[in-house]
């Protein structure tokens, strides 16, 4: 794929991508001595899915916690939207239009299944405390706006039985449909999903599919993916960097990954179809 | 029947002092009962109800007896007893606050219902400055003097006192606080030892004390030195520190041991009975005496409304009578069984204080008991009463109350 | 696949358990299974099916978790051992890797391992040469063994974890998804462990795994659990046959795999659940 | 030297012993926060009762005398023998461990894996019960106690400092001991902790109970012995603190004093406790010294805590505690 | 089947945000509030309203304020006390200052003094957590009981230091003081907890609530997913201490009519709210008057019972009370985690289920 830097391309199945949404530019990242990250560029194109794989430790979680600001890389750069991004708070980065879902499920799990969605909302919700105190107005009105949204998530998800059931009680593939409910109903920009298939079974990882396929395809989110299933790496993704020890060792489309070398040698060991 | 209430603490921080008041308090009672019938023929209902030491007991306590047509408070507390001044004076039932609560109580044309005869902190304060004066001939100039206080309305309560008779006397005064519950004392006590304060007083409660005196034996202060006020001068005090507490002094104002007729009375009719509210094994203890001397002057208030209202069966406002025309004279105490128990006092509207009369104990700690070493003096009444005036005055126009006598 | 594989011993059985969370949900409505000495036996289903619940009653972790077995039994080696707490049964030489690894966060990588010895009264020797035994399974683990195991990845922890299993030398070995989270590369090669330990040592395994496609590759027998209940179960060879398991736990259609991206919008049924 | 240095010196040294003190009871605390998360808001109580029952042992006193005597109306008050400290002690710690013991049995058994609040409660309604049973089971008069330690001021010290510097400064000789003592239970604890397979299965379990359970570690066994080690510390500490101020209720705060040299050395780390209460120690009582008198005294208190305060906002684990693991 | 909510549907998100969706429960709260309003004052004895009632309410404002605090937004604090101390102190100043103004005013001012008190106090909750921040509260427990007992200003330079509450009216009846009437105290601290409740109630449902209790579960996916953890801390702060504020104005002026910092405000009484907290279930306005019933209540229970009704010497029942309500808190505890609320929850659930085991 030799496309110019800022132009978007045409995929295999024909959908556009746009320019560059997100850059990062010559990122090194280390924990005291452990370096998680070492000196890696990639981009990031408006409306595609990109992947990230790795074997286990390679820095890919580091990166999307580098993305959404969680992490603060000791060297280089992350450009967002054509602009370099200054140094912020998560949350400041979040309400630029990231949104995430974690590795290790963080839900709440003190609250139910709609509350937990609507934390996705937050962002959206100016009412101040004098309003909310009174709750009868603004507050109430802007409440009854943004759950209709959430319900809408809910709904695409298909987690309406769940609706009002304490999240710390569901099992583990539920939780991480709810994560990606919470993270789409913030309707970002660029959503970072981080391994979203783990400990599903076959049924559930098509299911997830259809709903990253949907997002991308009726929002135009663009998805940035980290996924040790290379089924699902392979047919979601447009294109795919590949991480090994925190450094980058391919770039480029599934297909131009799955038979790189390097990337065979460090990763898949036998070469996938 | 005559009710009387006993706030008592049996448990909580100051359980071990408020045991042996509360044992000395409730065997009196017993006492008349067994012995006289009562007073003037009523029996006497005692009901006790235990605060912990904690406000909010207290009031509870306060609200379930006063249905019972308590006849008159013993909060032996000071913080209860600066909640109930207004509560039991608006529900017309007199409090009896003997040798603590609210100083200037003893105005009774401000406080009509607040009793504390027949002494308080700052006549404590000043029979203390008294004794140091007869010890140096009269003469306090040049002389330091610390006080170490319980940081709290109650430990302050000696301060002005104390500033005001060393303009008088010439000596300085060094403040020396410490915290709640007073555990530990290292930097107060290590002040001292630099210092070197000619005396030492202390205004201490609970575990203060015993900490205070266990520091004081450390660093060799002289004991003989060290006076504490009468909260601080019971045997709960000096025994944890054994041999070396030999010599402490400590205020009190009324005397000690059970020398007395009426203890005779106490072994036959209680104790040998089986109605002795503790063990029996306090009688004569500082405090055991304390309660009993409170529940004497509250059964010879009780007799004295008796006598004024023609009535036995009296009503609170009439036990306030009682307490406001009470006078305790040596006769009186000698024909109880209690010859030279406590001060002879007059109690009157003006003044519901008593005369501040007090005496200083010391420890004697080969024979394991207090001894009274100096008879009983009186506060110096004119650096006080304008102390007194001063503070009622304010507390009166703060409230609203217009000052008079009935 | 395997030929050496289970006796006909039956090591761990369960009869007919129920499960209750919490006094009011019923999670397992009546669950039955046979686990031979020897043998790798697979616990396949679905999220939420009680695959985690049915290891938890067996290793007896579900009383921290307010839940209690209600009905029914569970014996190993014919005793019943549901009255057990877990420490005893890791002495009777059950234990169990947890789902989502729960690693010691604070301990580093090796103390983590040795915690695993914790139960044998093996010498330090023997310790050392299973330390070492679980560092040539899991290199990576030795480059990491002196930092906390909070500081360590995903994968990482959870070689952590199967690593801190072996470490107690058992006889029965609970895993509980044991491949989630873990590249392909090490998905196949802590399978092979299991293969290796399992035909080796002799250690029985009883897995629960979503990973059907590996599961059923490496176990002998396997049970299908959904919502609670058994509703397939048979010799691993035979399930990986069985249209059904095919197309909804394999994702194979009778024209091979097919492409996430042809994924259809609709719920398909099973036909056992209609 | 100029007296105020002097003064200074002095007061710096009896800060050190001072913390020694608070250390003490802070190590009860963090033994059992190692082991188990569980903030032991009942180990001032422990160490009050411990005390109470040594004397008791001591002096041959009946427990329950008062419920006793209230209920049968008898009279029983003293069995009338008196027990040689040693083997007061010994018997002392058989009825820290049975409590360890009934703890275990009775409550936190049956509270595995809640989280640190809800265990944290869970001692609350011991340390009432305790409060309580301590009470009745040994009265609650003040009870002199004296195993032989010795106290006032270390006569050696004063005659060489005064020999150097024509001041002799006061040290406390129970608080020699007592430093002597803390030092050897911190080192023993310390390799405890880190170096036995029994320290290392106590670490892991703070850090999840389940996980513990599933390695076939005995949260029972781990705990019991853990809260016995810590009844011991609590025996230690109220012999101590009951050396200066006598054995009664008040005893029981000396937990205030733990605390903010817990915090500032970390819950979780043993060495903690004792670096954490000497700077607590010192840094209170050059205050007191130093500022105290501007401001009217009484300062300890507060001070304590606003000093760790501070530390924390640099170092929110403590000196010495284990970094709080922040990952997603 | 007692219990059911069958046939109860909602149309609209408005109707499935109400306080209690379910009819049943919404017209007990009617019931309740009929009874608290209309019926009380007119029954209401002097025992019932000092011992009993005010010390409820009181304490259920306080709880309702740490609830917000520890049980939404997760910061365990120990400074309830001292909080307390600042709008008891602060509706003291005012009441002498102002005269002339409205107590009721007062009491507000005196819980939005304490509130910027609390957000500053609050400011090192931001780098400091858990247990630790619960004993470095513990700091603004001490400084501010030590700073009321040392800066005579605060006690308008009694001579005791005590603090004493004037008589104050509202619509020409005494609220304050000693001619105050039982049934004006309890309806004027009645006003306060509903209002107090009904804020929190609103204030909990709504995004600032979720806010909270997302940095409570997981602080750090909050801030990931656009939680500003200082602002929402903070609030979290000012709103408790607000409510805790009023409480310690009411606690102060109605209720005990005169204190003294350090034993009104001590260190216990930090404890002791806390304690009913959680006892009455964290993160649950319910669970804080049942926590506050519970404490307040049970030991004037116990006491009644074992000294009134079996005629035990006070001391034995006093040890026995704190035995029993020692154990009754384990108990609790044990038989369920997260206090009376859940237990009510957990209850309704069985009964719905009523006569089916599950
Ligand atoms: N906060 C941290 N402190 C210290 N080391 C860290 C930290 N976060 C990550 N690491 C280390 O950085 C490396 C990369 O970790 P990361 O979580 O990014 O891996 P990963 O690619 O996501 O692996 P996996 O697929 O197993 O999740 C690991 O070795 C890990 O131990
Ligand atoms: N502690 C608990 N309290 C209440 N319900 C629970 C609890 N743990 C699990 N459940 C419920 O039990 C059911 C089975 O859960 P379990 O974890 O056993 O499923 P699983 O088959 O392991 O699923 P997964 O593959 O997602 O791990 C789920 O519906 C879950 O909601
Ligand atoms: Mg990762
Ligand atoms: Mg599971």
């Amino acid at each position: 794929m030799s496309e110019n830097k800022n132009e978007g391309y045409v995929t295999a199945d024909g959908r556009k991508i746009g320019g560059t949404l997100m850059e990062m530019k010559n990122i090194t990242l280390r924990f005291g001595g452990v370096k998680a990250i070492t000196d890696i560029s990639f981009d990031i194109k408006e409306g595609e899915i990109r992947a990230i794989i790795g074997p286990n430790g390679a820095g890919k979680s580091s990166m999307l916690n580098v993305i959404s600001g969680f992490y603060v890389p000791q060297e280089g750069e992350v450009w967002y939207k054509g602009a370099r991004r200054p140094s912020m708070k998560p949350y400041e980065v979040a309400r630029q239009g990231i949104a995430r879902t974690f590795q290790n499920i963080a839900l709440f799990e003190g609250m139910t299944v709609l509350d937990n969605v609507m934390t996705g909302r937050l962002n959206h919700m100016k009412a101040n405390m004098a309003q909310q105190a009174i709750w009868k107005g603004a507050a109430e009105k802007e409440e009854v706006a943004n759950r209709e949204v959430v319900e809408k998530v809910i709904d695409f998800l298909e987690i309406q039985s769940i609706r009002k059931t304490p999240v710390a009680r569901l099992p583990y593939g539920l939780k991480k449909r709810v994560e990606l409910a919470r993270a789409l109903a913030a309707e970002p920009s660029l959503l970072l999903l981080d391994e979203p298939m783990a400990g599903m079974n076959v049924e559930e990882k098509e299911d997830m599919s259809r709903f990253i396929l949907d997002v991308n395809d009726e929002f135009g989110t663009t998805i940035a993916l980290i996924e040790h299933d290379m089924g699902v790496v392979m047919d979601l993704s447009d294109r795919v960097v590949v991480m090994d020890y925190g450094k980058k060792i391919g770039d480029g489309t599934p297909d131009e990954v799955r038979n790189n070398q390097d990337v065979i040698d460090a990763y898949l060991g036998v070469s996938h179809d | 029947d005559l009710t009387f209430s006993a706030l008592s603490y049996r448990t909580g921080p100051y359980a071990a002092n408020g045991i042996p008041f509360a044992d000395g308090y409730q065997d009196y009672f017993t006492l008349l009962n067994e012995r006289d019938g009562g007073i003037g023929g009523e029996k006497i209902n005692l009901v006790e109800c235990e605060t912990g030491y904690n406000t909010e007991k207290g009031v509870e306590c306060y609200e379930s007896t006063k249905g019972s047509g308590a006849l008159v408070y013993q909060p032996l507390s000071t913080g209860i007893t600066y909640q109930l001044i207004p509560k039991a004076t608006a529900d017309g039932i007199p409090v009896h606050s003997m040798g603590y609560g609210r100083t200037s109580a003893k105005n009774g044309a401000v406080f009509n219902n607040i009793f504390n005869y027949p002494a308080n902190y700052w006549d404590g304060a000043s029979v203390a400055i008294k004794h140091l004066l007869d010890l140096n001939g009269g003469d306090l100039k040049g002389k330091k003097i610390a006080l170490v206080y319980h940081n709290s309305a109650y430990g302050k309560e000696p301060i002005r006192t104390l500033e005001e008779l060393s303009k008088k006397h010439g000596y300085t005064l060094t403040q020396l606080a410490v915290d709640h519950p007073g555990q530990e004392q290292k930097s107060q006590w290590l002040q001292i030892r630099r210092e070197r304060p000619d005396y030492v007083i202390m205004w201490g409660w609970g575990v203060m004390n015993q900490v205070a005196i266990q520091e004081a034996v450390n660093i060799r202060y002289p004991m003989e030195n060290f006076i504490g006020i009468w909260w601080s001068g019971s045997e709960n005090d000096v025994l944890p520190a054994g041999e070396g507490a030999n010599g402490y002094k400590a205020l009190t104002f009324h005397n000690v041991g059970s020398d007395y007729p009426l203890y005779d009375d106490i072994k036959k009719y209680v104790v040998d009975a089986g109605k002795a509210a503790g063990a029996g094994d306090q009688l004569g203890t500082v405090l055991y005496n304390r309660g009993l001397y409170a529940a004497m002057l509250a059964a010879e208030a009780a007799k004295t409304a008796q006598a004024m209202h023609g009535t036995a069966t009296i009503t609170p406002q009439q036990m306030r009578d009682g307490m406001e025309n009470l006078e305790m004279t040596e006769d009186k105490m000698t024909a109880l069984g209690l010859p030279n128990f406590g001060p002879s006092f007059k109690v009157s509207c003006a003044n519901h204080g008593g005369d501040g009369f007090g005496a200083v104990t010391q420890w004697d700690a080969k024979a394991g008991k207090w001894n009274m070493i100096t008879e009983y003096m009186q506060s110096d009444q004119e650096v006080l009463n304008p102390l007194i005036a001063g503070d009622s005055e304010a507390y009166a126009k703060e409230n609203g109350i217009t000052p008079g006598c009935n | 696949m395997l030929d050496a594989g289970p006796t006909d011993e039956t090591l761990l059985e369960v009869n007919n358990i129920e499960v209750i969370y919490n006094h009011v949900i019923l999670v397992l409505k009546g669950v039955s299974l046979k686990v031979p000495k020897g043998g790798i036996t697979a616990l396949l289903g679905g999220n939420g099916a009680g695959k985690t619940t049915t290891l938890k009653a067996i290793s007896n972790l579900l009383h921290s978790e307010r839940g209690e077995v209600t009905k029914g039994s569970i014996n190993y080696r014919g005793e019943r051992v549901q009255d057990l707490n877990p420490a005893e049964l890791v002495k009777k030489g059950v234990i169990q890797v947890m789902e989502g690894r729960h690693c010691f966060e604070h301990l580093t990588v090796e103390e983590n391992l040795l915690t695993g010895s914790y139960t044998r009264g093996a010498s330090r020797g023997d310790i050392d040469a299973d330390l070492n035994m679980v560092y040539d399974y899991f290199p990576r683990l030795k480059e990491r063994r002196r930092s906390q195991a909070g500081y360590t990845s995903g994968g990482e922890q959870q070689m952590v974890a199967i690593g801190r299993a072996i470490m107690s030398k058992p006889e029965t070995i609970l895993l509980d998804e044991p491949s989630m989270g873990l590249a392909p590369q090490l998905v196949e090669e802590i399978f092979n462990i299991v293969k290796g330990l399992n035909e080796k040592e002799g250690v029985t395994f009883l897995l629960a795994e979503q990973n059907t496609n590996v599961a059923l590759r490496f176990a002998h027998y396997g049970y299908i659990l959904e919502s609670g209940r058994v509703v397939m179960d048979g010799p691993a060879k035979d399930l990986r046959e069985n249209p059904d398991v095919k197309e909804f736990y394999l994702g194979m259609s009778d024209e091979g795999r097919k492409s996430f991206r042809e994924v259809r919008s609709y719920r398909r049924r099973k036909r056992w659940l209609s | 030297m100029p007296d105020q240095l002097l003064f200074g010196t002095e007061v710096f040294l009896n800060g050190l012993m001072a913390g020694v003190l608070y250390a003490l009871v802070a190590l009860g605390f963090v033994l059992i926060y190692k082991a188990s998360g569980i903030f032991n808001y009942a180990q001032g109580v422990m160490a009050l009762f411990a005390a109470l029952t040594l004397v008791g042992i001591m002096d041959g006193q009946v427990p329950f005398a008062h419920l006793i005597n209230a209920v049968f109306g008898t009279e029983v008050h003293h069995f009338g023998w008196n027990i040689p400290s040693f083997l007061a002690i010994i018997l002392t710690m058989g009825v820290m461990v049975a409590l360890a013991w009934i703890v275990q049995q009775l409550i936190f058994r049956h509270l595995v894996n809640q989280e640190p609040i809800i265990l944290f409660m869970a001692t609350i309604g011991l340390a009432y019960f305790m409060e309580g049973f301590g009470d009745i089971m040994w009265g609650s008069d003040i009870k002199k106690l004296d195993v032989g330690i010795p106290q006032g001021m270390n006569a050696l010290i004063d005659e060489v400092t005064y020999g150097a510097f024509g001041y002799g400064f006061f040290i406390d000789n129970l608080d020699i001991v007592a430093a002597v003592i803390a030092t050897i239970l911190v080192i023993l604890l310390v390799l405890f902790s880190q170096y036995t397979k029994q320290g290392r299965a106590m670490r892991a379990v703070a850090d999840d109970h389940q996980a513990a359970l599933s390695v076939g570690i005995s949260l029972n066994f781990i705990w019991v012995m853990v809260w016995s080690v810590a009844g011991f510390v609590a025996l230690v500490a109220g012999i101590m603190w009951g050396a200066k101020s006598g054995v009664q209720f008040s005893l029981s705060l000396i937990a205030l004093k733990a605390l903010p040299v817990l915090m500032l050395g970390g819950f979780t780390s043993i060495p903690g406790a004792i670096v954490g209460g000497l700077i607590i120690g010192v840094g209170e009582k050059m205050f007191e010294f130093l500022i105290g008198p501007m401001v009217g005294g009484a300062t300890e208190n507060w001070f304590a805590y606003v000093l760790a305060l501070l530390f924390l906002v640099f170092r929110p684990q403590g000196l010495f505690g284990e970094k709080i693991i922040e990952r997603v | 089947m007692f219990y059911r909510e069958a046939g109860d549907f909602k149309t609209s998100y408005t109707d499935d945000n109400q306080t209690f969706p379910i009819k049943f429960d919404r017209y007990r709260y009617y019931f309740v509030l009929f009874v608290a309003f209309c019926v009380i004052p007119f029954i209401v004895n002097d025992y019932w309203a000092n011992a009993v009632l005010l010390p409820f309410l009181i304490y259920s404002i306080a709880a309702i304020g740490l609830n917000i605090l520890v049980g939404y937004c997760g910061q365990v604090s120990l400074g309830t006390g001292g909080f307390m101390a600042v709008g008891a102190y602060a509706v003291y100043k005012l009441m002498t200052a102002f005269p002339e103004v409205n107590v009721f005013f007062h009491v507000l001012l005196a819980g939005g003094i304490t509130a910027i008190v609390g957000v500053l106090f609050g400011l090192p909750s931001l780098r400091i957590k858990g247990f630790y921040l619960a004993v470095a509260t513990l700091a603004a427990q001490f400084f501010l009981v030590w700073l009321f007992n040392k800066v005579p200003w605060f006690y308008n330079y009694s001579a005791s230091g005590q603090i004493s509450s004037p008589e104050r009216t509202v619509f020409g009846y005494a609220v304050t003081g000693p001619h105050a009437s039982a049934w004006t105290t309890y309806l004027f601290c009645l006003v306060f907890v509903t209002i107090c409740a009904i804020i929190a109630r609103n204030l909990t449902r709504g995004s600032v609530g979720r806010k909270w209790m997302a940095i409570r579960d997981m602080d750090i996916a909050a801030e990931i997913i656009g939680v500003d953890p200082l602002r929402s801390k903070l609030s979290a702060f000012a709103v408790s201490s607000f409510f805790i504020g009023v409480s310690g104005a009411l606690f102060f002026s109605v209720y005990l009519g005169a204190v003294e910092v350090g034993e009104a405000f001590g260190i216990n009484k930090s404890f002791l709210v806390l304690f009913m907290i959680i006892i009455g279930g964290l993160g649950s306005i319910f669970g804080s008057f049942a926590g506050a019933a519970f404490l307040v209540l049970l030991p004037v229970l116990l006491k009644n019972v074992l000294v009134s009704g079996l005629g035990w010497p006070t001391d034995l029942a006093a040890h026995l009370e704190f035995m029993i309500v020692g154990g009754l808190i384990i108990t609790f505890l044990i038989a369920e985690p997260h206090g009376l609320a859940q237990l009510w929850r957990v209850a309704k659930e069985k009964l719905r289920l009523w006569p089916f085991p599950h």
